[in-house]
């Protein structure tokens, strides 16, 4: 345990090292000016600025509370959806076409709607990760469904298991595994569309720090930023997969 | 002397203060040694500044603050000419009656680095209030009308044609003009990258005097241009009317004193710490050329 | 047949079965006509895809029959229900229940309580053998114990007949033989009817008090074969090769095949 | 065949049909002015006026060449580097938590810096799609290629077959049903950052339209963009499901 | 034993191997010694877990012995080779290729010409009696006929030693039986050393030369046994009963258990 941890964070210290390496290397190959692309020291500082003075923890937070709240509803509506259109094959196949065409439409896309319906501040935030989040779960969801053992079936029919037990104790257990993977996709989609959503009248989180500090042209900051949404991301992901894998465990 | 130059990218965004720019495109693209305008149209400020900054495009009608912004971080950038004068309409729900009205509720504008924040400021000081007593939203300009339609905003300032549209959908009408917020107010202005003007002066010189010119021939209204106005911006005629009601391109200069209130608002603010100097920024000595 | 004047609990009157594929009608099972007496366990030999596991989803009934009809009690078979368990080739234990939750799963639909319910699922696990790992989830046991455990839900439903789909086919050898004996012991303990499918002979001729030898394309009962040997029966005795015999007879396997005489 | 077209018709009809009505349902509850949210007519319109003049099929035509340039280049080089990095544990070990960092931030999160490197244009909407398009892409062919059947791996130790042979031999082989996967996952994610890509110094495109009607407070074009780019999506959607599914069959 | 004076081709000494498992080192296996000569059918009985795959792992280069030696042909066994061709359980065909393009992929690493290939290809799936299904991918193949195309594929390397892990295992007895028969014809005709792992008792009394009777934790070789009686053998042949009664024994299986003796 002890060894692997020690291996795990040698190698982290490694790829750490090797990035601020290229990331110098190319500023000084390709003389950038300090403003258009910053050293890792100036980064290093405009971190250490934030975290020093708070700011960011302020973002941290908020941005943290539109990702849940959008996430959660998303992940809520389209599990109990997927449930039902998973079951009745066909509203499905009428939903289906819906669902497909709306899918690859870029949030962003939607703002327009989305600041006339919901207003401002958080709420487009909220929307956009919702529908980032939405349709992977609901797609997962409806394949998990669909997917379910036939054997299970045969067995709830066979016990006389009517619904709405057969629900909850077959079709949604059974169907578990794989809508906890749909999860997992949904927060890593949900949390690459937080900086979209934070552009539309957010006056604070950590899109919004992003898109402050690139108009100030402080794109330090941009980075200090990229920086931690990439952290708190791979953090969210690690959490999901580590609750996949006891899911995982207990389904065995 | 760099070697010849084909085409000069110019950055703007649809909007009414870019009018000479277009006019200029309209009337006469094409400058010596066959140097053409390309128009480079973007979608918002901040990809506009990150073209401009890196030298993507030569020049473009911009936010004047972000530019000074720019030029402060070390970007060698050149304010040569304003983009209009006044036209900055604040525009507010039907049911504010006065600045006291706005207390307590939401008020837009585009970028905290704008003139528009300067007047909303300028706006609530008539008022007795400052941007503690309203809630404060940074916002893409063509969200702004429909945010005041349906109420989530009770006012807003921002560039033309999107203050005239919110007022000819019925949803607003203008408190203030920018000249009673603030006279000789700066907003966008022409800014050139310095290295065109040290590698290509006379193309840059006859590029402005261009522009003068198509500035002189944007303010005039009659059926021709504002066919040109709508070419390159997607107005209703009534939209158009009121907004060059409200905006004049005669004189584009911009002088020290209007450039020095405006720097001095900007520090007041804290919109920015170091701003650049009117004589390391602002190159006039094209437009006098012009003359 | 040392019972005939008793009524078959399980009666197939001239059932054929024929599902659709691609564009045509494909007949996999005709002229199936068997009956099942109370207490008797009844095995289905045949090889792979010539019908064995329709027949027990029509007994069951998963499948409806496209001709004849099956009663149970002289009633016809119209959807699946309590009396007529089903165990399953991967046992259909619910991995995400703990093995005495898995045996209680049968008995949730009936009006009892739940400390009853608990006492009656550790109550057959014990029969199973299997009380002290009542806690444990499916994953965490070897074939065997999964389907005991399958075995045990089944019988604390206390069905009137229990269908085995190639029960211990995923076992080896010596699992097999520990659980052959084991159902055995188990169904002359609680008298239960038992249909069992297998494609081992040796299983076959093991357990059963009668057994139908099937053919392929279309499946038929090809031979009925009655086993008057007295259980528990010694695997190695003259008698059991004797039943041995008849059905390699049956399969033509007798003589070592050089040549493959057809296409497998 | 013939019927189950049908049914698939009468389907999609339907779902239009509901589409349409739930529309301009709340067009009528919520009596929104035309400027703020159009009317399915004022949209069929645009959508009419735009194929008409032919102006949309420039724009998909331009849309559609940014998307497969960023996607092919992301999809062959994504294989590439995912092949080579299965099979090296240490070195991926090292590159892993930089592609966990870099993963989760939103394409958008890099204009400045992709404006720098690449210019306006066509160049920021290819990479935003590449970069879109490159992690599902890799990080499925690393997986793919750990969990090749280890029968394969000791099957081919066996025959003495060696590398070269061996990677286009087995490991590619085996692994491309699941690589074909992450091809699918792929499109998806491209497509959706088309219109962030559109949205830096483009003059075309589906985004460029999107983007540029949004400016002009054009919502009905707004729409019939979001139509074009969900109905294009799912047509790319679909197109790379017969070639999972043609794969799925051809491995059997 | 009847040819003792021929050095044996495969010779294991005394082998142990152990894995480690969390923090604790697991034996698998202790004292193997068994030397196989050429020509011989060797099979290696015993129940699941006991280590019997670990063996042929070993044989075959796969796996190192923790302690002991392995020599074929008296060279010591350091890492897979053409030599010694292993039969995975699950056929280890190659889904993508066409049955005759996974014949052809045990002898591309050779230098031969693209037809001489083609041609020896053909030539061993018409012995295994598959020359009509060369074009054909494995997806659409019964699992016999697969496991025919990989016997081929075997065959077609002319190893010295083909090593098998429960080569039939998933077959039903019909196909079994009938691919036993062509196992012991091929092997017959093209003199092949084979070691087959199992854990069905008729299979290896029916198939083997010799036969190693393993019992489990750790694995250890309990028993061997030579079977004497020529081939092609007569299943249902007191002989055969013979050796299966001795195995049972051996397994104390014949008397029938009616409480379990361990825990399964
Ligand atoms: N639901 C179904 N739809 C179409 N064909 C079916 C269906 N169920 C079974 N069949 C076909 O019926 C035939 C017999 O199937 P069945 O499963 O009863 O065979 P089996 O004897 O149980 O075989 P095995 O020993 O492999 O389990 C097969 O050819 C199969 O393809
Ligand atoms: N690579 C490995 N690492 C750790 N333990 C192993 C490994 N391979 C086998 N074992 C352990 O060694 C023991 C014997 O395994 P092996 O596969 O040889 O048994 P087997 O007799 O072939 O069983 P089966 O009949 O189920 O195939 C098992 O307890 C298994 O868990
Ligand atoms: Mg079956
Ligand atoms: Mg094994």
């Amino acid at each position: 345990m002890q060894s692997r941890f020690t291996y795990k964070l040698i190698n982290v210290l490694t790829a750490i090292a090797i990035l601020l390496l290229v990331w110098q290397l190319i500023i000084w190959i390709g003389n950038y000016p300090e403003a258009l692309l910053p050293s890792p020291l100036k980064v290093g500082e405009g971190i250490v600025e934030l975290v020093r003075s708070g700011v960011i923890f302020e973002h941290i937070q908020v941005s943290l509370f539109r990702f849940f709240t959008g996430y959660l509803a998303a992940v809520c509506s389209a599990v109990l959806l997927g449930l039902i259109l998973g079951r009745t094959q066909r509203i499905w196949a009428i939903t289906d076409p819906i669902v497909q065409v709306l899918r690859p439409v870029a949030p962003i896309a939607w703002t327009p709607f989305i600041v006339l319906w919901f207003g401002i501040g958080d709420m487009p935030a909220i929307v956009i990760i919702f529908i980032a989040a939405f349709f992977p779960v609901l797609l997962t969801t409806v394949a998990a469904v669909k997917r379910v053992d036939e054997t299970y079936l045969k067995l709830a029919q066979n016990l006389e298991i009517k619904q709405p037990q057969l629900m909850y104790k077959i079709i949604l257990p059974a169907a578990f595994p794989t809508i906890v993977n749909g999860l997992h996709i949904a927060i890593g989609t949900g949390w690459i569309f937080l900086v979209a959503g934070e552009m539309v009248g957010a006056q604070s989180g950590l899109g919004y720090l992003i898109i402050d500090s690139r108009n100030a042209l402080d794109l330090d900051l941009v980075l200090a930023g990229i920086i931690f949404i990439g952290v708190l991301g791979l953090l969210l992901d690690k959490s999901v997969h580590l609750f996949e894998a006891w899911v995982g465990r207990q389904w065995s | 002397q760099a070697g010849e130059k084909s085409t000069l990218k110019i950055g703007y965004l649809p909007i009414t203060h870019a009018a000479p720019l277009y006019f200029e495109k309209e009337l006469n693209g094409t400058y010596a040694g066959g140097a053409e305008i390309e128009l480079v149209k973007f979608g918002s400020w901040i990809e506009l500044m990150d073209a401009l900054n890196t030298g993507r495009i030569d020049g473009a009608s911009v936010l004047v603050e972000l530019a000074m912004k720019a030029k402060e971080k070390g970007i060698d950038l050149k304010a040569v000419a304003l983009g209009h004068k006044d036209g900055n309409a604040a525009v507010v729900s039907p049911e504010v009656d006065s600045v006291e009205d706005l207390k307590g509720t939401s008020v837009a504008i585009p970028h905290t680095l704008s003139s528009h924040n300067i007047l909303m400021k300028r706006m609530l000081d008539k008022g007795d209030m400052t941007y503690d007593d309203v809630h404060m939203v940074e916002m893409p300009p063509p969200e702004m009308p429909s945010a005041l339609a349906t109420g989530q905003i009770s006012s807003y300032i921002v560039a033309e044609p999107f203050g005239a549209l919110g007022v000819t959908m019925d949803h607003g009408k203008v408190l203030y003009q920018s000249e009673e917020l603030w006279p000789h107010s700066l907003c966008c202005a022409l800014v050139l990258r310095n290295d065109l003007i040290q590698n290509h002066p006379d193309l840059a010189q006859e590029f402005v005097t261009g522009y003068k010119e198509a500035g002189e021939a944007a303010g005039h209204s009659h059926e021709e241009s504002s066919d040109i106005h709508k070419k390159y911006l997607n107005v209703t005629d009534e939209a158009l009317e009121l907004s060059l009601g409200w905006i004049s391109y005669d004189e584009l200069k911009i002088r020290k004193e209007d450039y020095n209130v405006l720097t001095e608002n900007m520090r007041e603010m804290d919109l920015t710490e170091d701003p650049p100097a009117y004589e390391d920024f602002v190159d006039t000595s094209l437009l006098e050329e012009a003359q | 047949m040392n019972a005939d004047h008793t009524e078959p609990l399980v009666h197939m009157d001239d059932v054929h079965k024929s599902f659709h594929k691609a564009k045509d009608e494909e007949v996999v099972l005709k002229n199936i006509s068997m009956d099942v007496k109370k207490g008797e366990f009844i095995s289905i030999l045949g090889q792979s895809g010539c019908g064995k596991s329709t027949i027990l989803n029509l007994i069951g009934g998963f499948e409806k029959p496209s001709q004849g009809e099956i009663r149970i009690h002289g009633d016809k078979v119209l959807e699946p229900g309590r009396h007529c368990v089903m165990l399953f080739q991967d046992y259909g234990l619910l991995p995400w229940r703990s093995v005495v939750r898995n045996v209680e799963l049968g008995l949730e639909p009936l009006k009892v309580s739940q400390k009853e319910r608990r006492e009656r699922s550790l109550e057959y696990l014990k029969l199973v053998g299997l009380e002290n790992s009542y806690h444990q989830f499916p994953g965490e046991l070897s074939g065997g114990m999964k389907q005991r455990v399958a075995i045990a839900r089944a019988l604390a439903m206390k069905p009137e007949l229990i269908l085995m789909d190639e029960p211990f086919a995923a076992l080896d050898t010596f699992n097999r033989y520990h659980l052959q004996n084991e159902l055995l012991r188990l169904q002359e303990k609680e008298g239960t009817t038992i249909v069992l499918v297998t494609h081992d002979i040796d299983e076959a001729v093991y357990l059963s008090d009668r057994l139908f030898v099937m053919k392929p394309s279309p499946g038929m009962i090809s031979k009925e074969i009655v086993i008057n040997t007295s259980k528990p029966r010694d695997r190695s005795h003259s008698d059991f090769q004797h039943y041995r015999k008849m059905i390699f007879e049956e399969f033509h396997f007798n003589q070592p095949v050089h040549q493959p005489e057809f296409q497998i």
